[in-house]
C-alpha cells in the first residue's frame, strides 16, 4: 500500500536544516540501536524479565525521525505506549522508561519535565488533548526570537477514531495552537486494519476539515519524515497553527508480547503489506550516496547490542518501589484519610 | 461449593463440564446469539480477533459479521451505536474492552442508557447487555484494572452484575441477557482461566439468579464479596476454620440491586461483617453495604462492619498490585478487627 | 453572510419529486403554524405559563425544510432541544411536545415510537451516535423495495465540537449507515460565534474527511433545504451511506428565554448577519410564482394563529405527572429496593 | 450563623457586604487572576457573557481574553486543555456549564486529571480548579440538576468541596485554587442568588477552611449536609426547636477527603445522625458518610445512621423536583426515625 502523497502545508524553510553526512550516520545509529534494544524487550518478556511490551518493529523509521525533528529542549513530545523510538532519540533514560514494561511504574521513572516527554499514556487518544494545552500555554507565554515551543502528539490509526482526537484538532485549530499531530498509522489497531477503523482512508485528509495544513509522508523512509517533521514543527513554532503529519507505516510485530497476529493475518501479508525493512531502505541511501560502508553497519549495529544490553542490564538491576510510595504520589499536599490509610497499610503489610 | 447454596434447585444429575469462566462466558454468548436473533454483539477486536481474551472467540465465524462485529476504536461510540440499535429493536451486546476504557462511554451511559427508558416513559426500552471485563490483578498497564461498581451502581437505571465462577457467569449473563433493562456485567478478568464445573442445565429457576448466594456458610462473621474477591475470601474461611472461626462467605452477585434481604439474613445471623472489594475506600461500593447492613442489623452487629478494599489510590502497577488489592493478610485482619471488638 | 456552496453529493434523482403547488402552499402553512407557535411559546414564558423555553425563530425555513423531506412513515428523527418546527412538520402532538418546556416531563409526553421523533435531548450531541446505531439497524434488517428507513441526526454548530459527533460520523460512514447528519449553522452556541466555534468554518466541510459527501444550503430558503434535504435522504435510503447537510442559517433569538443576546452582539449585527426573514422570501416566491396571494397569507397567518392558541389551550390544562411516575419508568423491570423507595415516598409525600 | 461557628477566628470588625454566592464566586475569582497571573479561566460562555448564571461576569473585560476565555463546545476538550497548561505550569480553573455536561469530560477527570501527579511520581502536579455549577433545585431541563459528588469523591486524586453560603464560598475557592491539587469545586447553583454577609477579610486562617464546620449546634441529633442542603437543614432545626428538639446541622464543606473527625466529634455527643443529600440513594456520598459514622460511634449511637437522600430515579423534570430532593418534611420524617427508634 504505497501511501498517497497528501501535502497541504505551505513550503517554508524549515528552521534546521536538512541533516549533514554526520547526522545521517547518526541517524542509521538511532535506527539500529532503537532497532535492537526494541527486539531485546521482546526477548525479556520471552525470558520472564518483563511482564508485557509493545514492539514498535517497522515503526523505527517513523519514530527516529519524527522525534529527530523536534527540539528537545523546547519542544514537548506527548507519547503514548509505542513510542519507545521517540523516547529513545530524545535522550530519555531507557531504563527509566523501561521500568514501566517491568511492572513497576505506570507512567515510567523518568522525568517527564527533564525528558520533555510526558509520561507513558495507556489510554488510546487520551494525551492528544494535554498538547493543545501545553502548546496554547506556550502561546500565552509569548514566542522567544526563535519562536514558540511546540507540543508534538503522537497517536495512532485506531486513535484517530476517538472523540478527543476530533476536539484537540478543533481547540488546536480555534486556538491556533503550536501542536504537530503525528499519526502514525501503522495499518492496525491490535485486529482492526486502518480501511475499518479510518473512514475516508487518511488522517491527514480530515486536517483540510479543521482548515489545517497536512503531510502525509511514507513513515518508512526516515529522511522524509524527519523533513515533514521539520516543516511542521517549523509552521507551528512561527505561529501559524497546528499541522498533522501522518506517517505511513507498518506495525510488523504483534500489537503487544500478549497479542496473537495469526489469528487476524497472515505471514503473507505481512511480508506484502510490510514492505521493505525501513532500516535496510536506509542503508541503501547511505551506500548510494556513500556515505557509510559495511563496517560502519557493522559498527553501528554492534553498539547497538552493546546498548541495549547495558540497558537490559539497568532493567534487570532496577528494584520494585516500595508500596509506600503508593499512598506518596496521589497528592502534592496528602490528606487525614490518606495518611491513615497509608499507616494502616505499613501496619498490615510491613508489620511496622 | 453445592449447588444448593449455588441457589440453584437439584436437577437430574447431568455431568458438569469442565469449564473456565472466559468459555462460560463464550458459550453463553453463544447460546444468545442462537435463541435470540436480534441480539448482536459488538466492540473492539470481538470480531475476527475473538476478543483479547478469547471470551468472543469463534462467534464471528458462526454468526457473520452481521451480528458479530468490530467497531473502531472509540467507546463513546459503541455505547451510542448500541442505544440507537436498542431503539430499531435489536438487543445490542456490547464490549467495552477494559473497565477504564469505559469512562470514554460514561456520558452516553449516564445520560443516555440509563435514561432512555425513563425519558421516553417506557416506549424505549434499552435491553442492553453491557460486557466489561473489570477488576485487577493480572499486572497489566495502567488502567487496566479498575473497578466501576461504585460509579454504575449509584446510576438510576441500570443494573450491574458481577459473577465470581464458570457455573455463575454462564446462568447470569444468559439472565441479565434476558432482561429488558440495562445491564452491566463486569467479569472479574483475574478469574477467567480457572476451570470449574458447570452445569448447564441448571438455569431453569430464574429466581436463583436474582440476589445474592452464599457461598460457604458460616456463623462467626459474613465476609461480604463479589468479583475475583469471592476466591479470596472462601480461601480466607478456608484458613480461618483451621483456626475454629467459621466465616460465612456472601457472594453479592448483583451490585444492583443490592440483594438487602440476604445481607441482613446472613449478618443477622453471624452477628459481623466484612466487606471486601478491590475499588478504592471512599465512595466504594463498600461504603453502600456497610450503610445498608449497620442500618438493617443495627440491633444484632457486634462491631463496626468492616471495610477491607482498595486505598484511596491509583490503581498501581503490577509490582505494587498485591499491596493495593485485599489479600488474604489484611482481610484477615479485618476479620480479627470485628471478632475482637469490644464495646469501649 | 452569504453561504459558500459546497455540494459533493452525487447527482442522483431524488425518491420525491419537487414540491407541487399544492405542497408549495402547505409549506408556506407550516412556517407559518410554526413561526406563530414559536412566538407564542417565549410569550408563554414571559405569561409564566411555562418556565423556559428556546427559540427557533429565524430557522423555520431550515426545520421545515428538513422535516418536509423526511418520510415520516419510515425514518426517524433524532432532534435537539430546538426542533420544535421539525416537529410540528412530521405531526408530532404539539402539546405533548410543549410538556417538557412546561417542567413535567423531561423527553416530553409524545409517543416517539408513534412519532418517528426521539425524545427531547438536552445534551449537546448526545443524540447523534444514536441515529447511527439506529440506522444500521435498518441496514442489518435490510433494504425493503424502496430502500432504507433513514436515521436523521439534527445538530448544532455548537454541537460539532464534542467528540460524539466525530465518533458518529466515523462510525456512520465505516459502517455506511444510512444517516444524515443535519446541521443547523445558526451562528451561534449561546454567545459562542461559529467563528469561534468550528475551526476551518464549516461542519459540512468536514464529510470528505470521511469520505462522505456533503451539501452546504442556504438554510434560509425552505426549497433549497427541502431539495437538499431529499437528496441526502435518497443517498441514504439507497445504501449509498451518510451524508451531511449543513443548513446556513441564524439564531435570530436570544439562545433560551433565560438568555440575554445583548450581552454577546448588537441589535444591529442581528439585523446584518440575520439577513431577510426566511418566512419573507418564501413569500416572494409564492407570489412571483402567482401560486399564492395577500388573501392566502392572511388566510394561512390566521389560521397559524388559530392553531397557536389550540395548543396553547392544551398546554394550560397540562397537569404535572404524579410523583409516582418517577418510579415508574426507571426499569421495565423494578427492583426491590426501587419498589421501597417508591412505597416510602408515598409514605412520606402523599400520606397514604 | 456566628462567625465562630463558621470556623472563623474574631478578627478586627470589618463591615460584612451583603453579596450573593454567584457574586461571592466572581470576586474571589477577580482576586485570584489579579494575585496569580498563571491563573486562567476557560470554558463555554465563561468569556464575553460572563457565564450562564454571570459567575465569571466582567473578569475577560477586566483580565482580557487571554486569561478568561471561550472554548468550543466540548467537556473533554476544556479538561484535556487544562491539563496540558497545568503541564506548561498554568493554573487553569476551567468551568463546566452544568453537573451534567461533566460527564463527557469524566475520562479525562478520572484517567488524566486525577492520576498525572501519581503517573509523573509528583514531577506534573496539576493544579486545577475545576468549578460546577450543581446540584438541583432550579426547575431546568434535563442533566441540569445532577450530584456527581459520589462520582469524585471516589476518585483517587481528586479533591471535592462544596460551599453552602456567600462568606464560604468567596473563601473556599480561594482556598481550593491556592491548593497543588486538583479540585472539583460544586457550587450549589440553587443558592446562586440568594445574599449573605460575606466578611472579605476572614481568611487569615487557612486551617478554618479545612473541614467540616458545624453550621448551628445541638444535641439530639446531627444533620450532616452539603450545598444547597445546608440551609434546608437549617430551616428543619429552626422548625424542630419550637418542638424543643436541638439539631446540630453539620455542614461538610469537604466531600473529599471528608472530615471523620468532624463528623465522629458531633455524632459521639448527639448519638444519632441523619444524612440530608440530593444525589441518588445508592452508592451516594451518604453512604460513606453513614459507613464512617457506624464505624466511629458505633459505641454512642442510639439509632442506625438514617439517610434522606434523591431517589435512585433519574433526576425529574421541574414539576416533580421537589418530590425527589429532600424535602423539609421527608427531613423531619428521617430526624423522627432516628429519635424514636428504640433496640428491638
Ligand atoms: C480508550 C482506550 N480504549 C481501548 C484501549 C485498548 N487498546 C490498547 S491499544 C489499542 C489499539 C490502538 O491502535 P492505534 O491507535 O492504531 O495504535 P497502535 O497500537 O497501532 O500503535 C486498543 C484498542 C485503550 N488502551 N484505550
Ligand atoms: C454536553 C453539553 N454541554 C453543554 C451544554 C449547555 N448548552 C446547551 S445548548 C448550548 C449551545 C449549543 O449550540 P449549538 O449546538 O450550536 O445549538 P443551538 O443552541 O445553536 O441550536 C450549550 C453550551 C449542553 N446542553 N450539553
Ligand atoms: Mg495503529
Ligand atoms: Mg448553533
Amino acid at each position: 500500500m504505497a501511501p498517497r502523497a497528501l501535502d497541504t502545508l505551505p513550503p517554508r524553510q524549515a528552521d534546521a536544516a536538512a541533516p549533514d553526512p554526520d547526522q545521517l550516520r547518526d541517524l542509521y545509529r538511532l535506527l539500529s540501536n532503537v532497532r535492537q534494544l526494541d527486539t531485546s524487550a521482546v526477548a525479556w518478556q520471552r525470558q520472564g524479565l518483563i511482564p508485557g511490551y509493545a514492539p514498535m518493529l517497522g515503526q523505527e523509521a517513523a519514530q527516529v525521525g519524527a522525534g529527530f525533528g523536534v527540539d528537545k529542549t523546547r519542544d514537548f513530545v506527548f507519547p503514548t505506549y509505542r513510542e519507545m523510538g521517540v523516547a529513545y532519540t530524545l535522550g530519555v533514560n531507557m531504563v527509566e522508561y523501561m521500568s514501566t514494561h517491568k511492572a513497576i511504574w505506570h507512567g515510567g521513572l523518568y522525568d517527564p519535565v527533564a525528558s520533555h516527554f510526558a509520561p507513558f499514556q495507556a489510554v488510546v487518544g487520551g494525551s492528544v488533548l494535554h498538547a493543545v494545552g501545553w502548546a496554547h500555554g506556550q502561546t500565552l507565554n509569548g514566542a522567544s526570537a526563535d519562536g514558540l515551543g511546540v507540543g508534538v502528539a503522537f497517536l495512532g490509526d485506531g486513535a484517530s477514531s476517538q472523540g478527543d482526537v476530533h476536539e484537540a484538532m478543533n481547540f488546536a485549530a480555534i486556538l491556533k495552537a503550536p501542536v504537530v499531530f503525528f499519526v502514525q498509522n501503522n495499518g492496525w489497531a491490535i485486529s482492526v486494519p486502518t480501511e475499518q477503523q479510518v473512514a475516508g482512508g487518511s488522517v491527514a485528509a480530515r486536517a483540510a476539515g479543521y482548515g489545517m495544513p497536512a503531510v502525509r509522508v511514507d513513515g518508512n523512509d526516515v529522511l522524509a519524515v524527519v523533513e515533514a517533521t521539520q516543516r511542521a514543527v517549523a509552521h507551528a513554532r512561527a505561529g501559524l497553527g497546528p499541522v498533522v503529519v501522518e506517517a505511513m507505516t507498518y506495525r510488523r510485530g504483534p500489537h503487544s508480547t500478549s497479542d496473537d497476529p495469526g489469528r487476524y493475518r497472515t505471514l503473507e501479508d505481512e511480508k506484502i503489506d510490510g514492505g521493505e525493512d525501513p532500516l535496510n531502505r536506509f542503508r541503501s541511501v547511505l551506500l548510494t550516496q556513500g556515505l557509510a560502508d559495511a563496517s560502519f553497519f557493522a559498527e553501528a549495529d554492534a553498539g547497538a547490542q552493546t546498548r541495549a544490553d547495558e540497558i537490559r542490564d539497568g532493567v534487570v538491576a532496577l528494584d520494585s518501589r516500595p508500596g509506600s510510595e503508593m499512598f506518596d504520589f496521589v497528592f502534592q499536599e496528602s490528606t487525614p484519610t490518606l495518611g491513615a490509610q497509608a499507616r494502616q497499610w505499613r501496619e498490615e503489610s510491613e508489620h511496622v | 461449593m453445592s449447588e444448593v447454596l449455588e441457589g440453584v434447585r437439584e436437577t437430574a444429575p447431568t455431568p458438569l463440564l469442565q469449564l473456565s469462566m472466559q468459555q462460560a462466558i463464550n458459550r453463553a454468548l453463544g447460546e444468545i446469539l442462537e435463541s435470540d436473533d436480534r441480539a448482536l454483539i459488538f466492540g473492539e477486536d470481538v470480531g475476527v480477533l475473538g476478543g483479547v481474551f478469547r471470551v468472543t472467540d469463534g462467534l464471528q465465524q458462526r454468526f457473520g459479521a452481521n451480528r458479530v462485529f468490530d467497531t473502531p476504536l472509540a467507546e463513546s461510540g459503541i455505547l451510542g451505536t448500541a442505544i440507537g440499535l436498542a431503539m430499531a429493536g435489536f438487543h445490542p451486546i456490547p464490549e467495552v474492552q477494559f473497565d477504564g476504557f469505559a469512562y470514554p462511554a460514561v456520558n452516553q451511559i449516564i445520560t443516555q442508557l440509563a435514561r432512555m427508558n425513563y425519558r421516553s416513559r417506557g416506549r424505549l426500552p434499552m435491553q442492553v447487555t453491557l460486557r466489561v471485563p473489570s477488576f485487577g490483578g493480572i499486572r497489566a498497564p495502567e488502567h487496566h484494572g479498575e473497578s466501576l461498581e461504585s460509579l454504575f451502581a449509584h446510576v438510576p437505571g441500570l443494573k450491574v452484575a458481577s459473577p465470581s465462577n464458570p457455573q455463575q457467569a454462564y446462568h447470569l449473563l444468559k439472565h441479565a441477557a434476558s432482561m429488558p433493562d440495562p445491564v452491566i456485567f463486569m467479569e472479574p478478568k483475574a478469574r477467567y482461566w480457572n476451570k470449574a464445573g458447570v452445569n448447564l442445565a441448571a438455569d431453569e429457576d430464574t429466581a436463583s439468579l436474582e440476589g445474592s448466594v452464599i457461598a460457604r456458610p458460616g456463623k462467626h462473621a459474613t465476609l461480604i464479596a463479589w468479583g475475583a474477591m469471592v476466591s479470596r475470601c472462601l480461601q480466607v474461611a478456608e484458613l480461618a476454620a483451621e483456626d475454629g472461626i467459621e466465616l460465612e462467605v456472601l457472594d453479592l452477585r448483583w451490585l444492583k440491586p443490592i440483594d438487602e434481604a440476604g445481607l441482613a439474613a446472613s449478618v443477622s445471623r453471624t452477628r459481623r461483617a466484612i466487606v471486601v472489594h478491590e475499588g478504592p475506600h471512599t465512595a466504594g461500593l463498600g461504603a453502600e453495604i456497610a450503610a445498608l447492613v449497620s442500618q438493617s442489623c443495627f440491633d444484632t452487629l457486634r462491631a463496626p462492619v468492616e471495610r477491607v478494599t482498595g486505598f484511596d489510590v491509583p490503581y498501581p502497577s503490577g509490582d505494587l498490585e498485591d499491596e493495593y488489592i485485599p489479600n488474604i493478610d489484611r482481610i484477615l485482619f479485618g476479620v480479627q478487627r470485628v471478632l475482637e471488638y469490644r464495646r469501649g
